[in-house]
């Protein structure tokens, strides 16, 4: 195909545990501290032009994820190279005007706009932040984008967030978002709170924006059927590990790890007729408070064997993908 | 539940140590002397002198708070210079009597409260709620003390039905004090013509303070029980045929009462300030009008200790509350 | 007859304080006995309002008109306390979010007793006790868990709680609102697993409301598709998927992701979902639809009947059999 | 409904308590009001008036008044010598005297009591510490007190409740005294109840002629307005101390009621601190006084129950003169106008109140005065108040120029009208600062003198030289008030303001 | 377009209750607000000064009657007006100054700051407000600031807690999210991002403590810790107005008590519609 390009982003090791809100009173007498240990030892790459998806239920930590990697959140542990530099360990200021390349759009359009800020102020102000352009020049920057998210800004400029509906605004979110010309975009759940009939164009949206502005995404969602559409590579994760990572097509063709193969059979399908016994699992996601021994996954696991609840799989290649699975030991 | 209990204990121990600060520094630039109002104009310096090196005045400051927490955790609140008798002594003769009329207007309060503020509520919109906002953003608007001057001179000038000040007639105490309640130690010495005495006379008082406490309690029953009528589980309830009385009791109002109880808890701060304006206003022997004759006095052990015991009076119904609370939400509880 | 159900030109507003709200204009359906009905829409389009009607539980900012026969009898007309007496014990209703659905400061046993007593005031405890843990049971929960909160719950497991609430005095009738739709992709599958099964063994009609076409199609007998308060389709379940009528229908089933690896081609409606307080003229859908005329615009479609289904499209005016092309690419 | 149901039931609630009857009312008893409050009733902390009052009743000491006279008559003394150099006074003690608690009432319990006094150093004390060189236990029945210096006012100190002799096996010699006190007079303390109401009954021991009433109910009220209402609703017999003159005035007219009026030595005044300008301009305080009108202040605010007062000795005392000039607004403008001052400069002063230890009119009282001074056109005055503590504590430090005061005497005598005042040691502690060596020498003499008239023309003397001087306006002299319902009998308001409570009975 | 917006506004506001509570709220508070503005072409005599009799009933020349010393009781009352917006407002101010920004930027840290300030705030809330301001009355002594910052200290904390409590809810929003992510400065996402949204229910606690500093000032003089005489001031009016009650010298208390009472149900009406408007159905967060 192409040649071997070059990485973007590279996750080492990176850990996030939240400290458990305990009274202090009882810190006083136990001496272990409870963590939420949302992201356990994360690695992954991403290159440029490239879009990873990030597949999981609530809870396996991916929100937490581009959270971090973006550093809305501090990580515990390891390492966020970006383009060679350390995000891990930029703070303050460096850390500020290194954000105009790299952004997020949130789950929630609802609330990821200042209620009491104009469309065309909200999405002008991260060039106003970084002392991009001057007022005249912004503005038209500012309609540009308007455009291309399919917004006329004639229309939109003025308005309030209030007055637009769920798609328009995830609309303005993607505009402010890639108005600095970001290299790297965490796309968290996009299209999670919009309607079906809404969904399909969000996501055609961010496509387009991809093409066009050539942008690298971390394309987080919890359903597969989506991610389908947008990434090139698919990692799924599970309490805070990553239990398969690989091409797309290879996830789709043939999912290896038992939890992937559940993701993709939880997909409804719209057809009557197609009325099999599919496989569930039982059980929910467990607390990442109390992650189960060994294999997180094995008290869910329909193919759990005695060495799942006791050692805890490896991330290793199998068939040219990585697997963290006894079965395929 | 114990290890709760304990827990909010312990976590009222910062909170009171800052009010106690607080007082002190409030009260420790006062410009006004407490020896001179004390020993009055005539006292000669060396006299001065001395009875300030009893009170500790003429420490440095630091040390003076020093001396004020270890004596307050002593229980000792100083000797008031107006009367010398202890002050926590004097404290002790005044609670119970604004202990009882905190605790009926409490009640009416509480009763007003919960029937006008949910029935209001269930009945949004019409003639019940409206009449209950009126009620409440009105009595709201009303000084508790035009309230009771009012009520004073209708029912006790005009009417001549109630008694308009003090605890109880002429010889109409009961004869052994147990709990310095009159009405209970009435009941306790079977004194009913004691006990209905004091009755009448916590009418006019309690009606003050428990009215105009009542108008917040209304509107924040209203309000949250609002709330929680247009909650899931209340509707869910009603989808599988529970009674509308049972709805909106056992399902709305209780779990409205839990914000509200926290409210309460700090309303009782309100409550003990309207507290001090009703025993002003009816010559009620308690605390609240201890402190405002005091503070003429600058009678200093006692401003500190009438207000220290207030703050320590809300921090434990504020505990008693909590408790209460755990006690009906199981979220708190575990 | 054997409908349990039957829904006549049903109106439900809203009066706001920016505006009223027609969310549901006009709707008719009926539902046969042991039938499952699937209603599906997307937000906003008066698919809960009926799910509320049908137990005439709606907010009292609702103004309701139409007829709505259960059994036999028009619930509208009916009295509080005749309609109480239905709640629960022959029409019961399963919530969205099963976090805020139970009352959490009473034990599930105590829900489970009050909603006895509200039909059985005299029943003893010890029946009750075993009525509560055999419907438990027949759910997948442990009886001893009757003396726990609904926080003590997880939320797969509150919704299983709230399923046996609802099915625990056997009614004929069960309407589940998006009962899966706060629960995440695995545990959803679950709770229609359990729905599944209960539609199975018990003689209990169904109606299911749902925004996601797929989630519903392989329980339900019968789907109503829901526009903007207009019901736009209704007839047989097998008919609607293989061939939907109405360009809604047709744009939404193409328009969902799939998990097809051959079909990477994105396709979707164009446009927002119309605001309900000053919705477009004539058809609500005409703003997005491919095939509007100028007809679409002017004046509102009424219900055709098309091979025993019901469209409202003026596509369909004065067609017996469906000459439009289904599964129209858009794109 | 439920609603409904609470006020309903409040309503019935009031319905039925309106069938209620206060205590019934019989001649065993006679219930006092009062808004004053007392502190102690231990003679030697005892200072303010109802305490001092109490003591009055439930003890006494060893001189007393003629009941309605300023004439001293032996108490508990049978008789006394005071020695020709007027330094050395013997008191020989009746036979037999008990207290309540059936402890001999001697020499030692009054030497006793005279020691503690001075040792505890109470606001009291300062009136046998001045003068009191030594006490003498001669005998049982004989006491001798040895002055530091001839006082001729001394057995008028001697009547005064700081004198009274105490239980000494009671009361600790180290500390103020708050049990029940033991009792020397006609009344015992029955019960108790602080801040609320105390019971009195007579004492079996006491000497003299028993109480009249078997009881004596003294109900604390908090303002004026309770005080009226307990009387007007019934529930007590007899108000004393103070309501306002306008419900004073009110019941002078309602015949329901009987109301008493009798002369009282209480007095107010203006005081200039002379060592804060403008004050300490002799001329400057001479044109204040000349704007003071002294009748407008008695009808306006006082209903006429306060007399106009012109000189420092209350009229009814012997040696009292008027000297203080009438208002005399053009005689004011002149001495501002000779001074500099103009419409367009005018004289900038600030009036000082303490709005609650004389009243609730005292802030009517100040702003009335503020209008008399600025009626003269020439004169810009403000008002200002602090609480009591910290009025005290401002004339101490002399913060304020011009403020009000009242006197009450501590012993029946001109000396205790102008020595505190205008003598020059004395007149720092009353806030003034003046200071004249000829009024020193005039008050000296005075008090050595010890025949009346010779007094009387030192007095005289005195009072024209403070004319002069203006350190101070006085303004009115108090009248005793007692309403009361009709039946109660026995009310005695003497000139020395000694309320005795041992004559009521009720008809 | 402003235009548009607002009459839209006000038609939301007239359709249900709360708009019409806020309006009536809105029309007595510039009523009073008209009043204090022309307090001297309104009062026909002047309020320090005795104008007439003493005790006089309400007559022609004085609608209103006399107090004891013959002011003129409406002349009080109108200049009074302005009194009691002056306490109420510098009051009320001193505390928004002091609470709002301290709540805004500890809200926002969060941490160990925090709960420190927070734990002090709220025992100075928990305290009883009144005995707090009438400790703080009697110390300072009588003077128009003095009264005022007695007052602004109990409310200090009201401003404090709302706020905090908030912006730990506004910080945790997605938009704040963003804001953060876009590179904005802590100064500009607490001014534009937080604050904007914190807003509404400041100018609630803001008129409702307009109305309760005017009570409170009218309780502490009430217990005579207030402005001193004769500077025209209801509080002081009400309670000498109070020992004459009984003589059945109505008017004197009469008045005055109107006077404050329709003042605070100006300001609570308003504040309770604004609330309403701004949160339907969520009422007491004070």
């Amino acid at each position: 195909m192409m040649q071997e390009k070059q990485t973007l982003l590279s996750v080492k090791n990176v850990k996030k545990y939240f400290p458990l809100k305990v009274s202090w009173l009882k810190a006083l007498v136990t001496k272990e501290k409870p963590y939420v240990r949302a992201v356990d030892d994360l690695s992954f790459e991403i290159k440029y032009g490239e879009t990873l998806g990030l597949v999981g239920e609530s809870g396996s930590g991916k929100t937490t994820v581009g959270r971090t990697l973006i550093r809305l959140e501090n990580p515990t542990d390891g390492h966020i190279f970006f383009q060679d530099v350390d995000l891990a360990k930029l703070s303050g200021e460096n850390l500020r005007t290194k954000r105009r390349d790299f952004q997020m759009i949130f789950q929630d359009p609802m609330a990821s706009l200042n209620p009491y800020m104009r469309i065309g102020n909200a999405i002008e102000h991260p060039l106003k932040i970084h002392h991009i352009g001057n007022k005249k020049e912004r503005k038209m920057r500012v309609y540009e984008i308007l455009n291309k998210v399919g917004l006329t800004p004639e229309e939109f400029y003025n308005r309030f967030p209030r007055h637009l509906s769920g798609g328009q605004r995830q609309r303005v979110v993607i505009a402010r978002a890639v108005i600095t010309n970001p290299k790297f975009v965490v796309a968290d759940e996009v299209t999670a709170m919009l309607d079906v009939s809404i969904r399909s164009q969000i996501l055609k949206l961010l496509i387009d924006m991809k093409n066009e502005l050539g942008l690298t995404y971390l394309f987080i969602t919890h359903d597969l059927a989506s991610a389908k559409y947008v990434c090139d590579r698919i990692a799924v994760m599970y309490l805070g590990k990553i239990v398969e990572i690989a091409q797309m097509q290879d996830i789709f063709k043939m999912p290896l790890h038992p939890y992937t193969k559940i993701l993709m059979a939880s997909v409804p399908i719209p057809d009557p007729k197609l009325k099999t016994k599919k496989f569930i699992p039982t059980g929910e996601i467990p607390s990442p408070i109390n992650i189960p021994s060994g294999c997180r996954f094995h008290p869910r696991c329909p193919y759990a064997m005695e060495i799942c609840s006791k050692v805890e799989p490896e991330l290793k290649e199998v068939d040219g993908r990585l697997v963290s699975c006894h079965l395929y030991d | 539940m114990k290890t709760y209990i304990l827990t909010r204990i312990i976590l009222s121990i910062p909170m009171i140590f800052i009010i106690l600060t607080i007082i002190f520094v409030v009260l420790r630039i006062l410009p006004g002397n407490p020896v001179t109002a004390m020993l009055g104009p005539k006292a000669p310096p060396e006299v001065v002198k001395s009875m300030e090196a009893q009170l500790g005045l003429d420490k440095p400051i630091i040390i003076q708070f020093g001396d004020y927490i270890s004596n307050i955790l002593k229980g000792n609140f100083g000797d008031s210079t107006v009367t010398t008798l202890p002050v926590i002594q004097e404290l002790a003769d005044r609670f119970p009597a604004t202990l009882e009329l905190t605790i009926f207007a409490m009640i009416l309060a509480v009763t007003i409260g919960i029937f006008f503020g949910s029935t209001a509520a269930y009945r949004y919109g019409r003639q019940v709620d409206v009449i209950a906002r009126i009620y409440s953003i009105f009595v709201y608007s009303m000084p508790v003390f035009w309230l009771g001057i009012m009520l004073q001179l209708i029912f006790g000038v005009w009417l001549k039905w109630l008694p308009v000040s003090g605890r109880a007639s002429p010889f109409m105490t009961p004869n052994n004090m147990y709990t310095g309640l009159y009405t209970i130690d009435a009941i306790l010495n079977g004194q009913w013509n004691v006990l209905y005495n004091s009755l009448l006379h916590l009418v006019l008082p309690s009606v003050t303070l428990g009215v105009v406490i009542s108008s917040i309690f209304v509107r924040m029953v209203r309000s949250n029980v609002l709330l929680s009528l247009s909650s899931q589980y209340v509707i869910s309830a009603r989808s599988r045929g529970v009674k509308e009385s049972k709805v909106l009791y056992a399902h709305a109002l209780k779990n409205a009462m839990i914000p509200i109880l926290t409210i309460m808890g700090l309303q009782f701060a309100l409550l003990l300030g309207g507290a001090v304006l009703t025993e002003t206003t009816f010559s009620w022997p308690g605390i609240g009008s201890y402190l405002v004759e005091r503070i003429r006095y600058r009678d200093f052990p006692a401003i500190q200790g009438a207000v220290v015991f207030f703050a320590l009076f809300v921090v434990i119904v504020s505990i008693l509350i909590d408790i209460v609370n755990a006690w009906m939400d199981p979220r708190v509880r575990y | 007859m054997s409908d349990i159900l039957e829904v006549k030109d049903l109106n439900v507003e809203y009066l706001t304080r920016d505006g009223n709200i027609k969310a549901v204009n006009g709707v008719s359906f009926s539902l046969g006995l042991h039938e499952t009905l699937g209603l599906v829409g997307e937000s906003g389009c008066g698919k809960s309002t009926i799910g509320l009607s049908l137990l005439k539980i709606l907010p009292i900012n609702a103004k309701i008109s139409g007829k709505i026969f259960y059994k036999g009898k028009d619930m509208v007309k009916m009295s509080d306390n005749e309609i109480r007496s239905l709640r629960g014990k022959e029409i019961s209703m399963i919530f969205q979010d099963p976090m805020t659905s139970l009352d959490p400061i009473m034990r599930i046993k105590d829900q489970f007793f009050e909603t006895i007593r509200a039909h059985f005031p005299k029943t003893e405890e010890a029946e009750m006790i075993k009525t509560s843990s055999n419907v438990l049971k027949s759910i997948g929960i442990d009886p001893s868990r009757l003396e726990n909160y609904p926080f003590e719950f997880s939320g797969g497991m509150r919704q299983r709680v709230m399923i046996a609430l609802a099915i625990i005095l056997n009614p004929s009738l069960l309407i589940a609102d998006e009962p899966t739709t706060s629960l995440d992709v695995v545990v959803q599958l679950q709770i229609m697993e359990v729905l599944k099964a209960l539609k199975d063994q018990k003689d209990m009609s169904m109606v299911l409301i749902t925004h996601d076409l797929g989630l519903v199609a392989e329980i339900v007998d019968k789907v109503g598709i829901m526009y903007a308060g207009d019901l736009v389709e209704f007839g047989d379940v097998d008919s609607i998927y293989e061939k939907p009528l109405h360009p809604y229908t047709q744009l939404l089933l193409v328009s969902i992701p799939n998990v097809k690896l051959e079909d990477r081609e994105l396709r979707y409606i164009k446009g927002n979902l119309p605001n309900l307080k000053s919705p477009p003229s004539g058809c609500k859908f005409h703003p997005r639809c491919p095939f509007a005329t100028d007809i679409c615009l002017k004046s509102v479609p009424p219900t055709f009947d098309v091979n025993g289904r019901k469209v409202k499209c003026w596509l369909y005016k004065g067609e017996k059999d469906d000459a439009r092309k289904t599964n129209t690419s858009v794109g | 409904m439920v609603k409904s149901i609470s006020k309903y039931g409040v309503f019935v609630l009031l319905i039925l308590m309106s069938v209620m009857v206060f205590a019934a009312s019989s001649k065993d008893y006679v219930i006092v009001g009062t808004t004053d409050k007392f502190t102690s009733l231990d003679p030697a902390k005892a200072y303010e008036y109802l305490s001092v009052n109490l003591i009055q009743n439930i003890m006494t000491g060893l001189v007393t008044y003629v009941p309605g006279t300023t004439q001293i008559i032996p108490g508990l003394a049978d008789s006394w010598n005071i020695s020709q150099d007027g330094l050395t006074y013997t008191f020989y003690l009746k036979k037999g005297l008990k207290f309540s608690n059936g402890d001999p009432i001697n020499a030692q319990a009054f030497k006793y009591a005279f020691d503690r006094v001075i040792k505890l150093g109470q606001d009291p004390s300062f009136l046998l510490s001045d003068v009191v060189k030594d006490t003498k236990v001669v005998n049982d029945t004989t006491f001798e007190i040895d002055l530091k210096y001839p006082f001729a006012p001394f057995i008028n100190i001697l009547a005064f409740t700081v004198a009274y002799p105490v239980d000494p096996k009671v009361y600790a010699a180290d500390q103020v005294y708050n049990g029940m006190p033991i009792s020397s007079g006609p009344y015992i303390v029955k019960r108790w109840v602080r801040d609320v109401e105390m019971e009195l009954a007579p004492n079996p021991n006491y000497y003299g002629e028993p109480a009249k009433t078997p009881t004596i109910l003294i109900k604390l009220y908090q303002d004026a307005n309770s005080l009226y209402l307990a009387l007007l609703s019934g529930e007590i017999d007899l108000a004393y101390r103070t309501l306002l003159p306008q419900q004073f005035a009110q019941l002078q007219q309602n015949n329901k009621f009987a109301t008493y009026v009798g002369q009282s030595p209480f007095m107010r005044f203006i005081v200039f601190n002379v060592k804060q300008e403008p004050f300490g301009n002799a001329k400057i305080r001479e044109a204040l006084a000349y704007a003071v009108n002294r009748h407008e202040i008695a009808t306006k605010i006082f209903s006429d129950q306060v007399k106009p007062l012109y000189t420092m000795i209350p009229v009814g005392l012997w040696g009292s003169m008027n000297v203080m000039p009438s208002q005399d607004i053009a005689k004011s403008v002149s001495i501002l106008q000779s001074l500099g001052y103009s419409k367009g400069n005018p004289l900038n002063i600030t009036l000082w109140y303490t709005p609650s230890h004389y009243g609730s009119t005292e802030a009517d009282l100040a702003l009335t005065l503020k209008n008399q001074f600025e009626s003269t056109g020439l004169i810009k005055c403000n008002v200002n108040y602090a609480e009591w503590a910290t009025y005290i504590d401002y004339w101490n430090k002399g913060v304020m120029g011009m403020f009000m005061l009242g006197w009450y005497p501590d012993y029946f005598d001109p000396d205790d009208f102008v020595w505190p005042f205008l003598q020059s040691s004395a007149s720092p502690l009353m806030g003034s600062n003046y200071s004249n060596p000829t009024m020193d020498q005039l008050l000296t003499d005075a008090r050595l003198v010890s025949d009346v008239p010779g007094r009387t023309a030192l007095y005289d003397a005195v009072q024209k030289l403070m004319a002069q001087d203006v350190p101070y306006i006085p303004l009115f002299q108090g009248e005793q008030q007692i309403a009361a319902k009709p039946d109660v009998a026995g009310i005695l308001l003497d000139p020395v303001q000694i309320f005795r409570y041992y004559l009521l009975y009720k008809k | 377009m402003i235009s548009m917006e607002i009459r839209k506004g006000m038609r939301g506001l007239f359709k249900d209750s709360s708009g019409l509570l806020a309006f009536v709220g809105f029309l007595i508070l510039i009523f009073y607000v008209i009043v204090a503005t022309f307090a001297p072409f309104i009062s026909p005599y002047n309020p320090t000064q005795p104008s007439g009799p003493s005790l006089l009933p309400p007559t022609i020349s004085h609608i209103m009657g006399t107090d004891n010393l013959g002011y003129d009781i409406f002349s009080r009352l109108v200049w009074g007006t302005r009194m009691a917006f002056a306490i109420a407002l510098i009051a009320t101010a001193i505390a928004a100054i002091i609470g709002i920004p301290v709540g805004l930027i500890v809200g926002y840290i969060g941490g160990k700051t925090d709960r420190i300030m927070t734990m002090i705030m709220d025992s100075v809330y928990a305290f009883p407000g009144l005995i707090l301001a009438i400790a703080i009355a009697a110390m300072l002594g009588p003077g128009l600031l003095n009264i005022a910052f007695s007052i602004a200290v109990v409310y200090i904390p009201t401003y404090y807690r709302v706020i905090r409590s908030q912006v730990s809810t506004v910080k945790s929003e997605l938009y704040v999210d963003g804001a953060r992510a876009i590179g904005a400065k802590l100064s500009t996402i607490i001014g534009s991002y937080v604050f904007p949204n914190v807003l509404p229910s400041t100018i609630v606690i803001f008129s409702m403590n307009l109305a309760d500093s005017i009570m409170t000032e009218a309780g502490l003089s009430f217990l005579g810790l207030g402005i001193a005489p004769p500077t025209p001031d209801w509080g002081y009016d009400l309670a000498k107005g109070q020992q004459f009650i009984l003589n059945n010298d109505w008017w004197m208390v009469v008045f005055p008590g109107i006077a404050i009472i329709t003042i605070v149900l100006g300001f609570s009406m308003f504040a309770e519609g604004l609330d309403e408007y701004f949160n339907p159905n969520i009422g007491e967060k004070r």
